[in-house]
């Protein structure tokens, strides 16, 4: 057998059906863990006391476990008290618990640098004060904590790598499975990382273009600096 | 002033930070169309006393009545009361993230619910008002602080307010671009609309205001028209302050 | 074999693992701080070329998945540059650079937060711009990189047990390596993960600690 | 570290004993796994030590994880695999096998009252989970998945043997297979019974790099020695593997 | 003024930004000990005219003069030249993170290679002459803005310069803090320190400048002293831009 009908016939048929898996668990993961970034950002700067302190505490114990215990805790450890997860629900659960808690510290840190003129504004207007943090600081927010929202979609694209431990064959998984039955680890991991490779430069550079889009004269440096990129 | 109609009543106003006690009960009356002005030293709670008035801060004791509704005490519909007492800030406050008439129209599509549509236009009528309409798709940053701060008072004019309550709306501004922004003031003064205006324009308070208010250690130290200020012996120690501001040019 | 005998035969084993863990996070973040600083620095004030150098790096780095990058180094620069070093350097380099590249990017963030008027300032009392930058605007930036500089700390954490793909053995590799002696899982896996909860939670406390001792009335730290 | 890249004793000066170091998985019991103090220790393990000693020259013991363990091979960093490797043509075509050493046989596990037996999952109408590069798996996508007889998706693979008894026992899983003695340790106390044996012929070896022809060739007389000599049964019985 | 040597001389600088030209050939000269204050509408080139002399910004195209030395095409030497003219700011720009003793210090430290202790010395001294020697613990958050000015003189006064360039020192102050600064500088004026002063305090430039420039559109349209600027004919345009800061007054 030689070198490109390995990769052709073998290798990258399989690559492609974990590529797939790994997309999908990224293109799912991605939104919920927004939202629950938002609410709990939202939650910990605005919330009432036992609010604010109940998602501070979840994210410290959700930052402080490493994603891979929190998957095995969520796949075979909660079966004993009677939830079963399919392995791909595991994986996306963790995921969006991982995904929320970082992001909703970027969120929190870029709420807190909007000036607090901007909420007294609105409720000066007649806004309640959700109305404000809806429709005037979380917009702010929003685009300043882009940068680290997209470092935050980085890591879940690599990490999304961890469902492999629960059975979950994507992109890294599938690599691995060919690596160990032909042993031609290096030619595999080389494509697995190109792959990676691939994927992140396409997300900056969907970021980049983002960030033009919802730039704001004055409000954030976006796109100054393609070089950071590229 | 043809109608006497008391519009704004502040009674017995007090609020402390901390130990500090900063308003030592303040009362006063608000006829329909008048405008006054407050003048007093740094630190004295003349933007503690705006922001009272519509409970941005929350007083510790003392009541604001608009019209024959009591403001103080009203508990979630604040909001409303919000919406009938329009406030322009020192930094204007402009929402960075929304052009010109985006800052105007926002409110009255989120809180009035109006349609957008309509909220365009009443926007951009508001704009013409200040003579900002051109500028309507120019976001904050863009904007020279004269033109920010004749955005903001577009802001509070939308929601047809009341009274507007103006925190040293030209403070921040250099004396070319002051200008602008008192012109337009003045215009809405005559045009009847009540205004309360903490300003440092002595200029402006002796021309526009109906009365001015001394403030001093947190009370009312003076008051009068404008005419009793330049003439009587009452505005004993306000004199005494303003006389600062030409000391160092008659040394 | 009940649980808590398997610990007490088994934790000076799991403690070293835990020595092991620290010992690559520590130096990583070591060096992720020696070399992101400065590249953060060189990035915001650099010519043209270093930053498109700089830019490469940080593409590089964060682009490829850790294991990737640890085989590269492993199998491939190390020996090719003639070097022959112990694994553990290799984990604890890739790690460092690697962080190094995520860092410069929190730096960066943080440089371009400073006022513009603290360089011209710093400029017009005749310093160099090297020296504004020493002694005005990284002061400045780091206090506020600091937040967003400790969630670095859990990643590395967590990126560490790739490094047993070279044969270094940390903490969640001895974790491993009981569970698939004794057959007892979930309750070593959650006894790991208390640990590593620890762990963090005593660099939290670290941290915070030092955001105090450098905290400075009315600039933002953003203390959590 | 490579036994290669030591430089050549200059003349006339008694050569030093080579060391060679031996690349195990630290997680695959009775073979080669870590006790408590830390030291590698297995049949595997103990029979390269016998084997050493018996051709004169070192043995190093490496752990690493199953990524990177034939990379390390191929570039040196270790000298051969030994542990508990299945000799596969594929495999071949990479690296050098010494002659085998053991013929494993596989054991298939089902849940206590499930009442599933070796036909059923000979026929592919069960849920299998099988650690990842073992006999097991590679068994059942030879004889079900490629026969056409079971999906391809009805085959769980994870990272160690524990976890695929964690999810039988959870009811994931309607099977498993393993290697037999291994899977008598990983099932004792749970409800988990074994139906059956499959006898798939397959062979452990030893990995030796292609090219590495000496070495292979003592590694070969050193197990070829060790399997006549009574202290295999001694490892056998030790390390309960006795048919 | 009993001595008429001259200190800086700024000859014919130029200066675009992109398509905008905002100096077109500003020349002047400055003798020992003068106070010359700059006036002008907004957006003229008065800051940039300013930044221009220490190389903040790179001019275009002119000379600058500092005693006999080049200023411009100073290379390296500029951060010499740059301990010799003092720079004060609008928004005071001191470093945050410094305490007010450690803004006025650090310079002398590192730049001027002064030990700590004698720095320290000089440091508190010069908060001193600007009354500031009790502060001199507290961090830039912590002062008022009058303060915080009064400490950014102090940095520029501790590099012994041999001008300061003010660029609208006040107009970031309430009336009251704009006063303490102001005295400040008429302290510093009074005792023979040059200084060239970017404002619009009309008060303070009529009773302290020894010439009044007044920009517009990139270029020194008028100058001269006070008293010719309140008598003559001379400053005609320079009257109608200060007409304005009246006019509102005067409806
Ligand atoms: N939220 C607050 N917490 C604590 N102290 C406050 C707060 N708001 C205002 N103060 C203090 O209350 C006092 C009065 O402040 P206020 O802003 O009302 O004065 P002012 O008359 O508007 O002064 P200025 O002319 O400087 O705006 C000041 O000493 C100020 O420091
Ligand atoms: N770095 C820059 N890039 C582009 N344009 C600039 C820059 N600096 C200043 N300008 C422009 O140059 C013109 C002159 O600015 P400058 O700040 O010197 O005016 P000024 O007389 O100081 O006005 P002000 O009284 O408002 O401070 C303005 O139109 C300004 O927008
Ligand atoms: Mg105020
Ligand atoms: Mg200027």
């Amino acid at each position: 057998m030689d070198q490109a009908e390995f990769l052709f016939q073998i290798l990258l048929p399989v690559l492609m059906d974990g590529l797939a898996v790994t997309l999908k668990l990224i293109v799912l993961t991605a939104p919920f863990g927004l939202v629950l970034g938002i609410l709990v950002a939202v939650g910990r700067v605005y919330g009432s006391k036992n609010i604010s302190l109940i998602c501070k505490g979840a994210v410290a114990f959700i930052k402080g476990t490493p994603l891979l215990l929190m998957l095995f805790i969520l796949y075979f450890g909660l079966p004993s008290v009677g939830i079963t997860l399919s392995a791909f629900m595991a994986s996306l659960v963790g995921f969006v618990m991982c995904n929320g808690a970082y992001n909703s510290e970027y969120i929190r840190g870029a709420i807190s640098s909007i000036k607090e003129g901007q909420i007294i504004a609105a409720q000066a207007l007649g806004m309640t004060r959700m109305q404000a943090v809806r429709h005037i600081i979380l917009p702010q927010a929003l685009i300043r904590a882009i940068p680290g929202l997209s470092n935050e979609f980085i890591y879940l694209i690599k990490y999304s790598s961890l469902a492999y431990m629960l059975t979950v064959i994507e992109l890294t998984g599938a690599g691995k499975m060919v690596a160990t039955k032909y042993f031609e680890y290096t030619e595999v991991f080389v494509i697995v990382g190109a792959i990676y490779l691939l994927l992140v430069t396409i997300t900056t550079i969907a970021v980049m273009l983002i960030e033009r889009k919802v730039a704001v004269p004055g409000m954030t440096q976006s796109g100054r600096n393609m070089l950071d990129i590229l | 002033m043809d109608n006497t109609e008391t519009i704004l009543r502040v009674e017995n106003i007090h609020k402390s930070f901390g130990d500090l006690e900063v308003l030592k009960g303040v009362s006063f009356e608000v006829t329909k169309g008048e405008t006054i002005c407050f003048i007093g030293p740094s630190g004295t709670g003349k933007s503690t006393l705006l922001r009272c008035i519509n409970l941005l801060t929350q007083p510790d004791q003392g009541t604001v009545w608009l019209g024959d509704k009591e403001v103080t005490n009203s508990g979630k519909n604040i909001n409303h009361f919000r919406q009938k007492i329009g406030m322009v800030f020192q930094n204007f406050f402009l929402f960075d993230h929304l052009t010109a008439v985006r800052n105007v129209e926002v409110a009255l599509i989120k809180v009035k619910g109006m349609n957008p549509k309509e909220a365009r236009e009443k926007a951009l009528y508001e704009l013409r008002q200040v003579g900002m309409e051109e500028w309507a798709e120019h976001y904050p940053a863009e904007l020279s602080g004269g033109q920010a701060q004749r955005v903001s008072i577009a802001r509070a004019l939308a929601m047809d307010p009341d009274v507007i309550l103006f925190d040293e709306p030209t403070s921040a501004l250099d004396p070319e671009l002051t200008r602008e922004v008192l012109e337009v003031m003045k215009k809405l003064a005559h045009a009847g609309m009540t205004m309360l205006v903490v300003t440092h324009e002595m200029g402006f308070a002796c021309n526009v205001a109906n009365r001015i208010m001394f403030m001093e250690h947190g009370e009312i130290k003076e008051q009068g028209s404008p005419d009793e200020l330049m003439s009587e012996t009452k505005f004993e120690r306000c004199k005494n302050f303003i006389g600062q501001f030409n000391d160092i040019s008659g040394d | 074999m009940d649980f808590s005998a398997v610990i007490t035969e088994w934790f000076p084993y799991l403690i070293g693992g835990i020595f092991a863990t620290l010992g690559l996070v520590g130096s990583a973040l070591l060096l992720g701080v020696l070399f992101g600083l400065p590249m953060a620095v060189a990035q915001v004030y650099g010519k043209r070329p270093i930053r498109f150098l700089v830019g490469i790096f940080v593409w590089f780095f964060r682009g490829l998945p850790v294991l990737v990058l640890l085989f590269l180094f492993y199998f491939g620069i190390f020996p090719g540059l003639g070097m022959d070093v112990p694994a553990f350097f290799v984990g604890a380099t890739v790690l460092g650079l690697r962080g190094a590249a995520y860092q410069s990017q929190i730096f960066r963030g943080a440089i371009q937060s400073v006022s513009e008027g603290q360089m011209i300032a710093a400029r017009s009392v005749g310093m160099t711009k090297l020296q504004s930058i020493q002694n005005v605007i990284l002061p400045q930036a780091v206090r506020v990189a600091l937040p967003g500089w400790s969630n670095e700390y859990p990643n590395i954490l967590t990126d560490s047990s790739i490094c047993y793909a070279i044969g270094v053995m940390e903490l969640m590799t001895r974790t491993s390596q009981i569970v698939s002696q004794t057959y007892i899982t979930m309750p070593i896996y959650l006894l790991c993960a208390g640990i590593f909860i620890l762990l963090n939670y005593a660099g939290m406390r670290v941290l915070h600690q030092i955001e105090k001792k450098i905290e400075i009335p009315g600039f933002g730290t953003g203390a959590a | 570290t490579s036994s290669e890249e030591t430089p050549a004793p200059a003349q006339g000066d008694v050569p030093e004993t080579t060391i060679f170091i031996v690349g195990i998985d630290g997680e695959y019991p009775p073979y080669s796994y870590i006790d408590s103090e830390g030291n590698p220790q297995g049949f595997d393990v103990e029979s390269v030590r016998w084997i050493a000693e018996n051709q004169g020259f070192e043995v190093k013991i490496q752990p690493m994880a199953w990524d990177g363990i034939i990379p390390a091979l191929v570039n040196g960093k270790i000298d051969m695999v030994y542990s508990g490797l299945t000799i596969t043509d594929e495999r071949k075509e990479k690296v050098n096998f010494s002659i085998p050493y053991w013929v494993v046989n596989q054991s298939v596990a089902v849940q206590e009252d499930s009442g599933y037996t070796l036909d059923d999952f000979k026929n592919g109408t069960l849920v299998i989970g099988a650690q990842r590069g073992t006999t097991g798996q590679m068994w059942v996508e030879k004889n079900l998945i490629e026969t056409g007889l079971m999906s391809k998706d009805n085959l769980k693979t994870y990272d160690n043997f524990p976890l695929v008894a964690e999810d039988l026992k959870n009811g994931r899983l309607d099977a498993a297979i393993y290697d037999k003695p291994p899977m008598l340790d990983a099932i004792a106390g749970k409800p988990i019974v074994i139906v059956g044996e499959i006898n798939t012929g397959e062979e452990y070896g030893v990995a030796i790099r292609k090219g590495d022809v000496d070495l292979l060739n003592s590694m070969n007389e050193g197990i070829t020695t060790l399997m006549a000599d009574p202290y295999w049964e001694e490892l056998k019985i030790k390390y309960e593997m006795a048919e």
